[in-house]
């Protein structure tokens, strides 16, 4: 526990966290990209067609894990920003706003593929149904918080200002994981359930998903830590250590 | 209570100024029935037709006229210093951005509500939908106010925010638009509107504490 | 059981969804390394010119 | 007490207050189960609206569906395991459109014949392969001519009470 405030702690200093980032960036982009690949080839070519929605159900190894984390981090937005609006904690502003980009990525991909994924199995691209409506409302909310953040001069208020938006908008993501329960309409409910346990994907098609939701996070981290540093240096441009870091002469 | 003496005063205070200014707190009224009267225009006044669409219709105009109202809640007490005021009075401030919120309701919602009856009847809705709408409209307004609201705080300190507001405003009133609107779809096809009711009503019970608390946070970051 | 059905071809739906999926992170790869070069790039600007400017 | 601990005390039993009654709320509208489709059932009780357009929804009936001459036009019949509700429709089907399966058409009766403007398969959460999906169907068959044999009559899965049918 110790080590972990202590940890905290450290991170909270803008050069620790350059370099920390700058330590892992890369590591986090190619393990992810890797496995993304792996997954994706596995997904393509070495799982068996659905019984009945044949070839084209292989949509599901990049719609559900950007639907999820279309979710995630908007959850993650949100949280970061209770911490910063709370404790004014610098660097939970910057994962805050560093999250949403990022955020909106997964969910557009998200739509897009569903949308592609429905025309051959329920015979349309796109239905009002609950789930589709909720997501779609979940990227206007990114584009919201991108928006508000980008309109305020001044950067920490605006890490503030899109932070409580996110926390109003977190009100959405209930009702994304609900709707299919809610309201019997076209979307299909869950089908992996891991706290449940009652998967009704089959084993042989389950391993791929679950890569790939492993490789999406692991590229979150790594564009997570990238625009968390092109922040870090824009705010500490001032500073000894980014005049260094640009390679010029520090001025002593 | 004396907790509650500031509020009531804010409350007064806003309440007249929206009397004196009459004319202008007409305006998203008007908004509303000009836009219901578009539609009939546009579509052709077959009363088959319209009635389907009426929900949809009359929610969204309302929704708009609310947001023409919004984008200067917070703006004019932000820049002659009055919110600077509220922050150091040493006032509850989720009370005092309550009772302005509360303001903007009884100055816009109400009168959009109090309408529906002249929507539903331009539209050509059938007696059921229309009271359906009226409590639809009863509802879901005053979560409009709360929330949109509490966006306005948020962009108060900017001088341009009109489609940035929209931005934030509109996704979050989804949810209001589709219980409203379904409520009035669901008596025209025969169901019962009573879910996509208490819907709302459960929206409106969670709104209520919760939007003034959030309100005060958004007046906090703009004021600093 | 002959399905009832025209069926369509599946496979160009299954390409489009896996080329949007990696068009949109080649596009976030760009976008975040081209941020932080350009970052850099100002900095650096900037640094050189008031070294140049306190040599004067 | 200090008046602003008092405030916040205030602030925090209105917040679960609210909390609570939204609860409440929500918990009864989902007990009153929102209708997005009329079942052939309603359909036979009067519920669907006449004259109007509406959503159909049901599964389609093993051996139902036929062409009707060369065209696109299919005839086929909707059931909730309760009624059944002849359908036709013109134009291309979705692929998921198949016997046994869950549909959702929109349109209107004439002549007592659901006459549709559009036809959605909806599909369940279930993904396995072919082979498995045969395993499991073979498994079903046996487990029926056994329970048959031994004199126990089979009933068709009946909707859980108060729950929509699960298609």
């Amino acid at each position: 526990m110790n080590a972990l405030t202590l940890w905290f702690h450290r991170m909270g200093s803008p050069p620790t966290f350059y370099a920390f980032a700058e330590r892992w960036r890369p590591w986090f982009l190619w393990s992810g990209l890797l496995l993304a690949v792996f997954a994706l080839t596995w997904g393509l070519f070495f799982t068996p067609a659905d019984y009945l929605q044949g070839e084209s159900y292989r949509i599901l190894y990049i719609h559900v894990p950007s639907a999820w984390m279309g979710q995630f981090v908007f959850a993650v937005m949100a949280v970061s920003g209770f911490v910063a609006l709370v404790w004014r904690i610098k660097l939970a502003e910057i994962v805050s706003l560093a999250s949403a980009p990022i955020g909106a990525t997964f969910t557009a991909v998200a739509l897009a593929t569903g949308s592609l994924w429905g025309r051959p199995t329920w015979g349309t691209y796109w239905v009002w149904d609950a789930r589709l409506t909720s997501t779609l409302i979940l990227l206007f909310l990114y584009f919201g918080v991108i928006g508000l953040s980008r309109a305020i001069e001044d950067r920490r208020k605006a890490a503030r200002a899109a932070a409580l938006l996110a926390i109003v908008g977190l009100v959405n993501i209930p009702i994304i994981q609900y709707s299919v329960y809610w309201w019997n309409t076209l979307h299909q409910p869950s089908s992996v359930k891991l706290l449940r346990g009652d998967t009704t994907i089959d084993p042989s098609m389950l391993w791929p998903l679950l890569l790939m939701a492993v490789a999406t996070k692991l590229y979150y981290a790594y564009s997570l830590l990238s625009r968390a540093q092109v922040m870090v240096l824009e705010q500490e441009s001032g500073k000894d250590w980014v005049r260094r870091l640009a390679g010029a002469p520090a001025n002593d | 209570m004396s907790l509650l003496v500031a509020p009531t005063a804010l409350l007064q205070h806003d309440l007249t100024l929206a009397w004196r200014r009459r004319a202008e707190a007409v305006n998203p009224l008007l908004f509303a029935l000009m836009v219901t009267a578009l539609f009939p225009l546009a579509l052709g006044p077959e009363a088959n037709q319209l009635a389907r669409i009426a929900g949809g219709v009359a929610w969204v105009t309302v929704l708009l006229a609310n947001l023409l109202s919004l984008d200067v809640l917070f703006r004019g007490d932000l820049e002659d210093g009055s919110l600077d005021q509220w922050l150091v009075s040493g006032q509850s401030l989720p009370l005092l951005a309550g009772a302005r919120l509360l303001a903007h309701w009884l100055a816009t919602g109400l009168p959009l509500t109090l309408a529906a009856p002249l929507l539903a009847s331009m539209l050509g809705l059938p007696e059921d939908a229309a009271l359906t709408l009226l409590a639809a409209l009863a509802l879901g307004t005053p979560v409009v106010s709360m929330v949109g609201g509490t966006c306005a705080a948020l962009t108060a300190a900017m001088p341009r925010a009109g489609i940035l507001l929209a931005l934030l405003v509109l996704p979050l009133m989804v949810p209001v638009l589709v219980f409203g609107a379904g409520a009035v779809e669901a008596t025209l096809t025969g169901l019962s509107p009573l879910p996509a009711l208490l819907w709302l009503a459960s929206g409106l019970a969670l709104a209520l504490p919760l939007t003034p608390l959030a309100c005060a946070a958004a007046i906090r970051i703009s004021a600093q | 059981m002959e399905p009832a059905t025209f069926s369509m071809p599946h496979w160009p739906f299954v390409a489009a969804s896996y080329v949007i999926f990696a068009a949109l992170i080649v596009a976030d790869l760009v976008t975040t390394a081209t941020a932080r070069r350009r970052v850099l790039r100002d900095l650096r600007g900037r640094l050189t010119r008031t070294a140049r400017r306190e040599a004067t | 007490m200090n008046p602003a601990r008092r405030r916040r005390i205030w602030m925090i039993l209105l917040v679960l207050l609210g909390a609570s009654v939204a609860t409440a709320l929500a918990l009864t509208a989902l007990n009153q189960n929102i209708q997005h489709f009329f079942s052939p059932s309603d359909i036979a009780q009067g519920k669907a609206p006449v004259e109007r357009t509406f959503r159909l929804g049901g599964l389609v009936e093993e051996g139902s569906i036929e062409r009707v001459g060369e065209g696109l036009t299919v005839r086929f019949v909707v059931t909730d395991r309760f009624r059944l509700q002849p359908a036709e429709y013109t134009g291309i089907l979705p692929d998921l459109f198949r016997e046994g399966q869950s549909v959702v058409a929109v349109g209107r009766l004439r002549d007592g014949v659901f006459v549709a403007d559009e036809v959605l398969a909806k599909h369940d959460e279930n993904y396995m392969p072919a082979e498995v999906a045969d395993a499991i169907a073979r498994a079903k068959t046996r487990q029926a001519s056994e329970s048959a044999a031994a004199g126990g009559a089979t009933h068709p899965p009946a909707p859980k009470n108060g729950e929509a049918p699960s298609y």
